[in-house]
């Protein structure tokens, strides 16, 4: 599903209408037309939904200008073989871009866990990171 | 599971007076709801019964009973479950006390719980006048 | 038998004796109960109970055996003839909202929700079918009990109240044809399965990605549930204490387990094929047992980044009981890490996994299920469990008595490499095309 | 960087943080388990999302200049829809609530205003209360009133008297269907007078679908997760790859109480015997005991042998729910075990396995290492000590929970890898 698309999902867009239905489950042509006798009494009912929280949008940091010449960390966040993937990212650097310093770290804590102490050692020695996710 | 005989035979549809409808006595707590308001809730619906269409039931006479156990052989049948034959021991202690010339024969019904066992009912009807069968856990 | 005698019946089964006894001709029988269990007691304590009163008359027991046995039958106890069963009126009338109250009081449902089955309704379900409404199609018995019949427009009623559209009503009628109730009587709490196959997994729209199993599609949700109404409305099943006895329940009885083959992301043969059927076929195959379980239970199931989900499902199912069979239930990551592992046909692990999931004879003869089931066919000479109770208890055996105890299908969304294992062994493939 | 699985999860879970626009590229799924080689070839290969080759699209994420979008902040509000949908009839409305998401795919009772309105009166809590803070995921969690969770008890069929157990449960914030790659159970136990008062089953099929409280106030947990909290959304706010069946119900126990000579589970966790209480379980799955091997001689079962064995196929992430039917529990007493205590102790002190099988098992390297790691007990011994070493499977005996439920059809118990989480009290909502 393209970003549009997901962010109508999730009614950020003011301008859509979201009640969270997803493509996936295409809305099938409401069952109009012929209607059963009895069935043609009219109802009203209630949104089951509940109140989201309102999103407080963060502003992203301003781009290099060029990696020439700088130092990227990349995160691995534990999760099996992630590591293994980021070194072979670390060994394409090397070949592709020699002035590139490139420090390898893994986060401390589980997947969900915040790591302060590596992301201020990101800020102090480092211009840019690269985190992997998944499985 | 306190109900009498003639209401279980009833859940089953099997007293032609009552009419049965298999409505489980146990479930039906039958609330009392029609007195909710809500003027387009008045719409009157018609709905299928959705039962299938269940077997006519062939009565099968019970056998005359003995005037008396003396002198009888009183076959006592497990049909397999655990500790059935425990307990037929002690049916059998009890007539040896009881009713000593009461003769009884203990046999295992073959194959599972379920299954018949022409044999052991052939043996019974040649050399036996009763039957006392424990079935159960 | 032209005996008279006398049926001793644990008190936990008084209804069911009674009804049993009447749904086989006998409304009148004179069944003595005794206390329960009888199962693991002691001679004394089993004394006591001969000695003691029926607990559910509270007269003597054994006087109540004598006299079932002596004194003479009444006019009810020597009646013979015919007695129909009545199932109540054709149709109800009444507002949606009491309708749904007296479908419920009624035993017609699984207490949830229903589509009301209107004449309206009723019959756009049959339109879902070239099949004539009142073509009888099949026998039900959910346990051993005299068999229901029942005709297209009975399963169209079952299947408009759990919620199906028009189009998944040539699957329903497939499932009733086999006569198979997903709500068996036994003191067991079954469990039941379908796997679906062919070109209407995408038709109906079958979720077989994220969720494969859980509460995300009408056709998987509304498909499953309509099997457990149509075993109480067709079979007269789910009546606990008369046609279910399931000591604990199974909660899988709600949605009975309806699996859409990932066939796409598989890289194996799908089910049906392997069952002789084309791949351009519609097929539903239904299972039995007694439940599902998660594969990241088993031993070895995360450390090392090379999972051996050979192993991992061997040791899973060495905690099944081999009575039922051993289904794998595979994502779609397992089945293509199972295949580079060399395992390029579901034949070749079902294989592997017969010859390399075993047990000793000792704690195979420590399991409740041989004792009651397989040792009977034992001492009837089948086999393997003939051979089995002949052979020293260190001996080695399989867990399971076959290879054809295991089963295999792929779903899942791709998230992540689990498997899952259901103690299910398989009963029957059906076409659904021959129900369009 | 996300494996290709995430995709969506990711640009939802980003854009619900506050960062709609964050340039998030994708590799191949899975990751785990590939070789070296095989992880070079997605580094030098194309993002499978995009098309486009991998590590141009990282370059080029850290060096493009930002757009005006990328940069902006303040509030943004989301949007549920109406607060009522229709006039329209109960055909068309079945059909939106179903096409929109907000059903279990099974028909609901439409929410009419007078249907909520009964529904209200289940409890003494004004409609407008919030009650709970709801998330699926590990983030954004939707708050939610008395009003709303009486829609979604209606929309499962409750009755009215069922409001105070399904506010009880809603109150907990618990989500059902929460969100992990792994599919989850949940399960909620019952206790106190109230079993009786509602007509719960607790006999024969005390957890199939035989009474209406049991089938009904199961189905609300999963409608008010769906719903509330935003959950169920497969490949949004749902991720479990081949999903759990017990979700459509939840797997609710009512406590045999009557049959049971052992503390109802309420009373163990400090409630009165006479109040309503539930309690909420979420973990793995839940099975039953014929596997198990040791059954002692037929005649007389050993069940403390054969719970103990079916223990040792659960994963000591999640811990142990134990349903045990009342002639099960007569056999334990007869054993010796005449409380649950005594049963609890046995059980955790005989359920052992080596260390190695214990570093082996699912999840621990993920979730019990990392604590091992920070010295917590008892993880830092059980990483610390030789491989041989056998352990018992959880912490303490409290890990293991004992409930009684069945019809004494046939004395047999089922286990559940779950993890008790909390109690509610069912009076504090009447």
């Amino acid at each position: 599903m393209n970003r549009r698309k997901l962010l109508s999902l999730l009614g950020m867009s003011p301008a859509l209408l979201a009640g969270a239905e997803l493509g996936a489950q295409q809305p099938k042509a409401a069952k109009s037309g012929k209607v059963p006798s009895a069935g043609n009494a009219q109802f009203e009912a209630l949104n089951p939904k509940g109140s989201p929280p309102p999103v407080r949008l963060i502003p992203m940091a301003p781009r290099l200008n060029t990696i020439h010449g700088k130092t990227i960390y990349l995160v691995d966040t534990g999760f099996m073989s992630g590591g293994v993937l980021l070194q072979q990212m670390q060994i394409w650097f090397n070949k592709n871009y020699p002035d590139v310093t490139v420090v390898f770290r893994k986060k401390a804590g589980s997947y969900m866990e915040d790591d302060p102490p590596l992301w201020k050692e990101i800020k102090e020695k480092g211009n840019a990171a690269i985190m992997a996710i998944g499985h | 599971m306190g109900m009498n005989r003639r209401k279980l035979l009833s859940l089953i549809g099997m007293s032609p007076a009552i009419l049965a409808g298999a409505t489980a006595e146990a479930q039906s707590k039958a609330k009392n709801k029609n007195g909710r308001s809500g003027s387009a809730a008045e719409v009157k619906l018609t709905a299928l019964n959705p039962r299938g269409i269940p077997p006519p039931i062939t009565l099968i006479p019970m056998a005359p009973r003995l005037a008396t156990l003396d002198g009888k052989t009183v076959y006592l049948v497990s049909d397999g479950f655990p500790g059935a034959d425990h307990f037929l021991d002690q049916i059998a202690n009890w007539f040896k006390k009881n009713m000593p010339n009461v003769t009884t024969v203990y046999r295992l019904k073959a194959g599972g719980f379920a299954d018949d066992d022409p044999k052991l009912n052939a043996e019974i009807k040649e050399k036996g006048q009763a039957v006392i069968m424990a079935i159960g856990h | 038998m032209g005996i008279p005698s006398v049926p001793l019946v644990t008190k936990a089964f008084k209804d069911l004796a009674i009804l049993n006894a009447a749904k086989r001709g006998m409304p009148h029988e004179r069944i003595v109960f005794t206390p329960h269990p009888v199962w693991g007691k002691t001679p004394e304590e089993l004394r006591v109970y001969v000695d003691g009163p029926d607990p559910v008359t509270g007269k003597p027991l054994m006087k109540e055996v004598v006299d079932g046995l002596t004194v003479p039958l009444s006019d009810e106890e020597k009646k013979t003839g015919i007695v129909s069963v009545s199932v109540g009126p054709p149709t109800y009338t009444d507002t949606a909202e009491n309708l749904q109250d007296l479908y419920l009081n009624n035993g017609y449902t699984d207490f949830l929700p229903i589509v009301l089955p209107t004449e309206d309704k009723v019959n756009a379900m049959l339109k879902g079918t070239s099949h004539h409404p009142d073509e009888v199609i099949g026998k039900m018995a959910a346990g051993a009990y005299p068999p229901w019949s029942y005709t297209v427009r009975h399963v169209a009623a079952s299947a408009v109240m759990a919620g199906c559209r028009p189009e998944y009503f040539p699957i329903l009628l497939a499932i009733a044809s086999t006569g198979i109730a997903s709500l068996f009587s036994s003191t067991n709490s079954f469990a039941f399965s379908m796997i679906i196959n062919g070109p209407i997994r995408d038709k109906l729209e079958f979720n077989y990605g994220i969720g494969a199993l859980g509460p995300f599609a009408q056709a998987n949700a509304t498909i499953g549930r309509a099997w457990t109404l149509m075993s109480k409305n067709l079979g007269n099943g789910g009546i606990p204490g008369d046609t279910y006895l399931g000591s604990v329940g199974n909660n899988l009885n709600y949605n009975n387990v309806v699996i859409a083959e990932n066939e796409e992301a598989s890289p194996w043969d799908p089910f049906h094929v392997q069952r002789g059927f084309k791949k351009e076929e519609n097929v539903v195959s239904l299972f039995r047992g007694l439940g599902v379980v998660p594969g990241q239970v088993a031993r070895g199931s995360s450390v090392n980044t090379s999972p051996m989900f050979d192993a991992q499902l061997s040791d899973l199912f060495s905690t099944f009981t081999g009575f039922f069979g051993a289904l794998v239930i595979a994502d779609p990551l397992v089945a293509v890490r199972l295949k580079e592992q060399g395992y390029d046909t579901k034949e070749k692990l079902i294989d592997w996994l017969y010859k390399n999931t075993t047990q000793t004879v000792k704690d195979y003869k420590g399991r409740n299920y041989s004792y009651l089931f397989e040792y009977p066919q034992a001492l009837q000479g089948v086999e393997p469990f003939a051979t089995w109770y002949k052979l020293p208890d260190d001996a080695v055996i399989p867990h399971f008595p076959r290879a054809s105890s295991f089963n295999i299908v792929v779903t899942g969304g791709q998230t992540n490499a689990y498997p899952q294992a259901a103690n299910m062994s398989y009963g029957v493939s059906v076409s659904i095309d021959k129900w369009m | 960087m996300a494996t290709k699985s995430f995709a969506d999860l990711a640009k939802s879970n980003a854009s619900k943080r506050g960062m709609p626009h964050i340039r998030a590229c994708f590799t191949p799924h899975p990751v785990w388990g590939k070789t070296a080689e095989q992880l070079m070839a997605y580094v030098e290969g194309d993002d499978p999302v995009s098309g486009k080759p991998l590590m141009k699209e990282i370059i080029d994420g850290l060096t493009v200049p930002l757009t005006a979008e990328d940069t902006k902040t303040g509030m943004m509000d989301v949007n549920v829809g109406p607060p009522v949908f229709g006039p329209d009839t109960l055909d068309n409305l079945q059909t939106h609530f179903l096409n929109n998401g907000m059903t279990d795919f099974l028909p609901v009772i439409i929410p009419t205003p007078e249907k909520v309105d009964a529904m209200l009166k289940g409890t003494s809590h004004h409609p407008d209360e919030v009650i709970g803070k709801m998330a699926a995921g590990a983030f954004a969690a939707w708050t939610y009133t008395v009003k709303q969770v009486a829609v979604n008890a209606v929309m499962a069929g409750c009755e009215p008297e069922y409001f105070p157990v399904v506010l009880a449960v809603a109150s907990s914030g618990m989500a059902a269907l929460g969100s992990s790659t792994t599919s989850f159970a949940y399960s909620m136990v019952i206790n106190g007078p109230i079993r009786d008062k509602l007509n719960m089953n607790y006999t024969i099929g005390a957890m199939g679908p035989f009474a209406q409280p049991n089938a009904t106030i199961g189905r609300a947990w999963t409608l008010v997760g769906k719903n509330l909290g935003n959950g169920g959304i497969p490949g949004d706010t749902y991720m479990g790859s081949q999903g759990n069946n017990t979700n459509y119900n939840n797997i609710v126990i009512a406590e045999n109480e009557k049959d049971s000579p052992w503390t109802p589970f309420h009373v163990q966790k400090g409630f009165r015997p006479e109040e309503n209480v539930v309690s909420l379980f979420s973990g793995e799955d839940i099975r039953q005991g014929h596997g198990a091997r040791r059954a002692g001689v037929l005649e007389n079962p050993m069940f403390d042998d054969q719970i103990s064995d079916i223990f040792r196929t659960l994963t000591s992430q999640f811990d142990a729910l134990v349903i045990c039917d009342p002639l099960t529990v007569r056999r334990l007493v007869e054993q010796g075990y005449d409380t649950k205590e005594k049963l609890m102790e046995w059980l955790w002190k005989n359920t052992q396995r080596t260390a190695k099988d214990y570093r082996d098992s699912a999840f621990v390297y993920t979730f019990h290492y990392p604590r091992a790691l920070r010295g917590e007990e008892p993880y830092a011994t059980w990483y610390k000590c030789p491989e041989g070493t056998l352990i018992p499977y959880w912490p303490k005996p409290d890990n293991i929970v004992l409930v009684v439920a069945g019809g004494q059809t046939n004395p047999f118990f089922q286990v559940g890898n779950l993890t008790y989480r909390v109690s509610v009290s069912i009076d504090k909502w009447m």
